[in-house]
């Protein structure tokens, strides 16, 4: 694959949640890189981390959320901006024009009490495009480029549409400003099959057309198939494997990437080997020691419970995170 | 959840456990006090509006009483008529609200209409003609009327708690299990809508002490013997607020008046943060 | 059903004004019925006062009551009631036992506008402040201004509102002195001719200050807290973040996206506002002498003149629920879910 | 009686089954009626897995309530055993209650939230009196527990429900099915909300119950996959807009769908494999937009939608149900073959 330049890296990023029990390490200890015109998937289960990862590369977790150390870097004709240490103002022009985020809540995206045109507007205003006529002009473009009907979408409040159309007008209203980095979180989760498919066939084509950068929220791996060119896998905030699409599904090494591929049954494929993950989802409170993930490891070994592995290359653009990376390939 | 969770909760929340203490406090002073600080109904024409002593912490009265042991048998007439009308529009607004719920259809629309049309009447005037039309004078008729006024607004909202309730999967899980009526009144929705049922009832129990205490002030209800009400209208219509000697007289009834409301408010919210998971946050 | 009258019954308007009326109507025959068939009900108890005291026959004393009532009480109880709704729809309310000669209808025109005055204005300016304050406190929770007006707004909205009525008079009237609430007694400065003059109208604002004062600061307190509430809940709300994710200006989010989704459920707050400060207004104007409508009734409730008493309450009844209509048709305004929910 | 020694007799059956509700539309507007359920049909015997799949709206939901007895039909007839429950007296209506279970999507709902795992799990055992005493309650309770795979039992019996994972909650909603010895089994998007990592166990556990006891299934769900992996030796139907659109075997449909919407579905899934999913023929629909209940299209109510339909064939008459093949049924006038993927 042609990879173009880095657009953003981040690095060792470590965030907290403040909770009465004590902190929540939602993301310990992240570092990837983002290239241009790739499409990259982060894949974790639910309380993995990902959302709260995905929100702080725009810096918008929420106040109880503390980010522990790390950087965010973001590559813009050469020179490199610090995300983190960005005032507000630079956020603001940041956000959207650079980097924009389609959510996972993207049913609940909108303004209820204000029309879908006049928030067009509202974010082409926001990043000083004065003209209406060109900001609508745009909208409708990208609207129709979405397959809704422009006037009818523009004139109406969220709750005349439909969970579908609301992503559609979500991900249109993301293009506005020709970012370079979109990141989708969980954006095809909530919605029917069919309407999973248009929005699967529309990212596909903004890719083509655009050459934007993507990064894949999802806990869904079959999406991660049909769409990353990377992939990366978290467990307990942390990465625990990278690589390229092929090499995930093909040559998975950590036992939990492998345990996820044969947990996801498929329409087409046989059922032999198909298995859940033994035990249930780490408490990011109280982690166990060593390696997050050696109560549910099929084969641990004591050094496991020891000591927490680094995240070390084997192989072009693959990185896992396992003790027992040898031994483990096939 | 268990009691002890509960009352971990009320710990975190300082404020509402002031107000659970304070309310305590009021409560203990007005039905226990009395056997403990008899009433002084000496007049001593020579120390009215006494400034307080130590003997006499609030003072003495337009007739030279203690006012400290009048605030001590005021209250529970006060707390009686407020506790019993809790009781009552509660019991009331319970069962109609869930009948009201359960039932559906005609009659819920009905009921749901009667209490519309109620809540628009505002709720003081109308006792203040009923008042001049029915001789109040005795708490317990007080606390009917005052009941019966005010049961519509928490009638609703059980209503609609009920409503939420009923859809929730667990009770259709209990329908299937065929685990009977009672149980799933008793068992399933009851301890779900505790809460609410407490909170509702401190808040018409305040409502009630406002109505009560207002009406007594206008002189509308013919009640006698000690009253933090009557004190009040007592120093009032003496002119007690223009001198600052008599000033005690007022306000110590306005004091543990207010006191007591905003104890009981308080209290109430911090039941709620315990009620309502959605304000208590991620445990 | 024709099309245009389905068009109509579909209208919201139409329909609020419809059950707004169906309200009245069923108030006003509450009073008629609670007037003449509770249990020693205020005519029988006129016609033994009149017999008892000047001695005449039941029938004479009935024929006074039925004068001064303006009902004809030896007919069938519907004609009554029929004769009786007929006179209060053309605003034909008697006349008051205590100012013989004077018609209700006539003591109602002079006293309700200055309720009307002084608790509208106390709503606005308590609404508008409230919402500021609750706003400004839930931006800046756990801060010092959180903590000194959460707690003032707690206190305040606690206590009853003539108790907070009587304790400013203590303190502002008497103990300091800075009004002189004596002569604040009434409405409107005596020997100041009533018109557009600047010392009238600084004469009826002073007259009403003390009331409109409690009213505000015994409401203010409610709306600081719940506007906290709904704001601290809208501001966890997706648009919000995704409103900030768009880069939009901070004080864009704050009004358009936080506030106005924020204030939408306190319309019906503001609903039970107004009905509890008109029904709370007996007290307060009481313990200030203002004379509004609430002063009104307390007088002839203490004289127990029943006519005035029956309109008054009627006159706060409509009054309520017009203001209930209003506050609605403000909140359709505002929420366009509600339109559509309607006409579904 | 055994579950083995009648193996081909029908559990249940529904004939005909229509429901429909008024809707409506104002204080004074004009009711309408609201057709959830449009003539759905089938028979399901001892031990078989029906996979109800569809969108959401499609009326999957409310087959399944109906099969449980949570709803009334409006019209048609749903015999269990042979008897249709709605005309049983009431002590019969009772048995049939108990051998109907059902197993709700969000775990966080179906558990009430106010009670301890052991409560939720002994009232039923109480109730129909299978044990007598608490000593018995919990060694019941704690039986039930440890054949869901909730071990060490003793962590979980005292907990509240908000104390356990989603994974852990359906299985605690799994016993206490179990505490009535049901017969046949409602699984309404029973997995849909667990995480990945663990589905396929709370599946697994279904289907040891089904080996084990004998139990029947209508499954519910939208993921064809895990309809697939479930229902191996079982049927789908595929239901659009309150129809069934095609039944039959369940490797028949993945693998030879005859219905244009099961073949759009099919081809529309992404699957977990990148060299499949990415060279997929995607099918493309005629129109994006599902039409509503209230105004439902005229002839086949997939034809605005469908990219094979006949004009003046699908937009005027609406297909039944025909069979195509033994036991596969198509409801189509354009029916294709072969596989899609």
């Amino acid at each position: 694959m042609a990879r173009g330049e880095k657009v953003l890296t981040v690095e060792k990023l470590s965030i907290d949640y403040i909770s009465r029990r004590g902190p929540v390490q939602a993301v310990r200890n992240v570092s990837f890189d983002l290239y241009a015109g790739e499409n990259l998937c982060i894949i974790g289960e639910s309380g993995s981390g990902k959302t709260t990862m995905g929100m702080s590369l725009v810096k918008l977790s929420p106040p109880s959320a503390v980010i522990k150390k790390g950087t965010i870097l973001y590559t813009l004709g050469g020179k490199e901006y610090d995300v983190r240490s960005m005032s507000e103002a630079q956020l603001r022009a940041f956000r959207w024009k650079e980097v924009a985020m389609v959510f996972q809540g993207a049913l609940n995206a909108f303004n209820p009490v204000i029309r879908i045109k006049k928030q067009f507007l509202d974010t082409g205003w926001a990043h000083n495009m004065k003209d209406n006529k060109e900001i609508l002009r745009r909208s409708e473009e990208l609207l129709r480029f979405v397959q809704l009907d422009p006037k009818r979408v523009l004139n109406s409040y969220q709750h005349e549409l439909s969970g579908g159309m609301k992503q559609r007008v979500l991900i249109a209203m993301s293009l506005l400003l020709n970012p370079k980095i979109l990141i989708m979180d969980e954006c095809t989760s909530a919605l029917d099959i069919l309407t999973q498919r248009t929005i699967i066939n529309l990212l596909k084509k903004i890719k083509e057309e655009m050459g934007i950068a993507f990064i894949f929220v999802s806990h869904d791996l079959s999406l991660a198939a049909e769409l990353a060119d990377r992939i990366v896998t978290i467990y307990a905030g942390r990465v625990v494997e990278m690589g390229t699409t092929e090499d995930i599904f093909k040559n998975a090494v950590h036992p939990y990437t492998r345990g996820l591929i044969k947990a996801t049954p498929t329409v087409t494929g046989n059922e032999e080997g198909l298995t859940s993950i033994k035990g249930t989802p780490p408490d990011l409170i109280r982690l166990p020691a060593g390696c997050k993930f050696n109560p549910r490891c099929e084969f641990p070994t004591t050094q496991c419970y020891q000591e927490e592995p680094e995240l070390v290359s084997i192989g072009k653009d693959h990185y896992v995170a396992c003790l027992k990376a040898d031994q483990s390939r096939d | 959840m268990s009691l002890n969770e509960i009352l971990q909760l009320i710990r975190k929340d300082k404020v509402g456990m002031v107000g659970f203490f304070v309310l305590l406090g009021l409560i203990l002073m007005s039905y226990v006090g009395p056997y403990v600080i008899p009433l002084d109904e000496v007049v001593r024409v020579d120390r009215i509006y006494e400034a307080p002593t130590l003997a006499h912490p609030l003072g003495m009265d337009n007739m030279g009483r203690d006012i400290f042991s009048e605030i001590v048998h005021g209250g529970r007439d006060v707390l009686t008529v407020a506790i019993l009308t809790g009781v009552l529009s509660t019991l009331i607004a319970f069962f109609l609200g869930a009948f009201s719920g359960f039932i559906g259809g005609k009659i819920d629309t009905f009921i749901m209409w009667v209490v519309d049309v109620f809540l628009t009447i505002p709720r003081f005037p109308l006792l203040l003609v009923l008042a001049a039309v029915i001789t109040l004078d005795n708490i317990y008729l007080l606390s009917g009327l005052l009941a019966i006024l005010s049961w519509p607004p928490l009638a609703r909202s059980v209503r609609s708690q009920v409503l939420s309730v009923k859809t929730r999967d667990y009770i259709e899980a209990a329908k299937l299990l065929d685990l009977g009526t009672y149980h799933i009144i008793f068992k399933e929705i009851l301890p779900n809508l505790m809460g609410y049922v407490i909170i509702n009832f401190i808040f018409s129990m305040t409502a009630a002490v406002y109505s009560q205490v207002g009406l007594i002030f206008l002189g509308l209800v013919p009640l006698s013997g000690q009253n933090w009400g009557l004190m009040i209208q007592m120093a009032w219509t003496r002119g007690a607020i223009f001198y600052t000697g008599s000033l005690a007289y007022i306000l110590a009834p306005i004091i543990v008046i207010a006191l007591f409301q905003w104890a009981a408010i308080a209290f109430s919210r911090s039941l709620e943060t315990i009620f309502n998971p959605r304000l208590r946050g991620a445990s | 059903m024709p099309a245009f009258l389905r068009r109509l019954a579909k209208n919201f308007l139409l329909r609020r004004l419809l059950a707004m009326f169906a309200t009245i109507f069923l108030v006003v025959t509450l009073t008629f019925f609670m007037v003449r068939l509770m249990p020693g009900n205020p005519i029988e108890v006129y016609i033994n006062q009149q017999m008892s005291l000047t001695g005449i026959s039941y029938q004479e004393a009935q024929n006074q009551a039925a004068s001064l009532y303006n009902i004809d009480l030896t007919s069938p109880i519907w004609v009554q009631w029929v004769d009786y709704m007929k006179k209060m729809a053309v605003g034909d309310f008697g006349y008051s036992f205590s100012s013989p000669g004077t018609p209700v209808i006539k003591m109602i025109v002079d006293y309700l506008p200055w309720t009307i005055f002084s608790v509208g204005i106390s709503i606005f300016i308590s609404f508008i402040l409230g919402i500021f304050m609750g706003m400004y406190i839930a931006y800046k929770r756990g801060g010092w201004m959180d903590h000194i007006l959460s707690s003032f707004a707690s206190i305040t909205s606690s206590v009853p509102n003539y108790l907070v009525g009587i304790l400013l008079l203590i303190f502002f009237g008497v103990q300091l002195r800075i009004i002189p609430f004596s002569v604040m007694r009434g409405t409107a400065p005596a020997g100041v001719e009533p018109g557009f003059s600047l010392e009238y109208l600084w004469g009826i604002f002073a007259h009403a200050i003390l009331p409109m004062l409690t009213y505000i600061i015994s409401t203010i307190g409610g709306w600081i807290l719940t506007m906290k509430n709904t704001t601290m809940t809208t501001m966890g709300e997706d648009y919000v973040l995704v409103a900030k994710a768009r880069g939009l200006k901070e004080s864009r989010i704050i009004v358009h996206y936080v506030g106005r989704n924020a204030i939408l459920p306190l319309f019906t707050t503001l609903v039970m506002q107004v009905g509890l400060l008109i029904g709370g207004s007996p007290l307060i104007e009481t313990i200030f002498v203002y004379k509004g409508i609430g002063y009104a009734l307390s007088n002839s409730l203490a004289q127990r003149d029943y006519p005035v008493m029956q309109a008054i309450f009627l006159c706060i009844t409509i009054s309520v629920i017009f203001a209930n209509f209003a506050a609605d048709l403000l909140y359709s305004k505002l929420d366009p879910r509600i339109k559509s929910n309607v006409t579904e | 009686m055994s579950p083995a020694s009648k193996p081909t007799s029908p559990v249940i059956e529904l004939k005909n089954l229509v429901k429909s509700y008024n809707v409506r539309s104002g204080v004074m507007g004009k009711s309408r009626e609201l057709r959830i359920l449009e003539n759905i049909s089938f028979t399901l015997n001892r031990g078989e897995i029906l996979s109800i799949v569809g969108e959401s709206g499609c009326g999957k939901t409310t087959v399944g309530k109906v099969a449980a007895g949570i709803i009334k039909p409006t019209s048609g007839e749903i015999l269990y055993e042979g008897k249709n429950p709605w005309t049983l007296p009431k002590h019969e209506f009772t048995e049939y209650r108990r051998k109907v279970q059902m197993i709700h999507q969000d775990p966080y709902q179906s558990l009430n939230p106010v009670q301890r795992i052991y409560d939720i799990i002994s009232a039923p055992l109480f109730r129909h009196k299978k044990v007598k005493n608490y000593k018995e309650a919990r060694e019941k309770v704690k039986e039930l527990l440890q054949r869901v795979d909730l071990s060490p039992v003793d962590d979980f019996i005292d907990k509240n429900p908000h104390q356990l994972s989603g994974g852990q909650r359906q299985r605690v909603a799994i016993a206490r099915t179990l505490t009535v010895d049901p017969e046949f089994i409602v699984a309404d998007e029973a997995v849909s909300m667990l995480d990945i990592s663990i589905r396929l166990s709370v599946v697994d556990l279904m289907l040891k119950l089904k080996e084990d006891l004998g139990v029947t299934y209508l499954f519910i769900t939208h993921d064809l996959a895990i309809a697939k992996y479930f229902g191996k030796g079982g049927r789908i139907a595929v239901m659009y807009l309150g129809r069934i659109m095609e039944t039959g075997p369940t490797l028949e449909i993945i693998h030879n769908p005859m219905h244009p919407y099961t073949r759009i579905l099919l081809s529309s899934i992404p699957e977990a494999d990148p060299e499949k999913t990415r060279s997929k023929k995607h099918i493309q629909l005629r129109s994006l937009d599902i039409p509503s209940l209230m105004d439902l299209p005229k002839g086949c109510k997939f034809h605005p939608r469908c990219p094979l339909w006949l004009a003046g064939k699908c937009d005027q008459d609406e297909p039944s149900l025909q069979e195509a093949s033994p036991g596969h049924w198509v409801s189509c006038f354009n029916p294709q073959s072969g596989p899609v993927a």
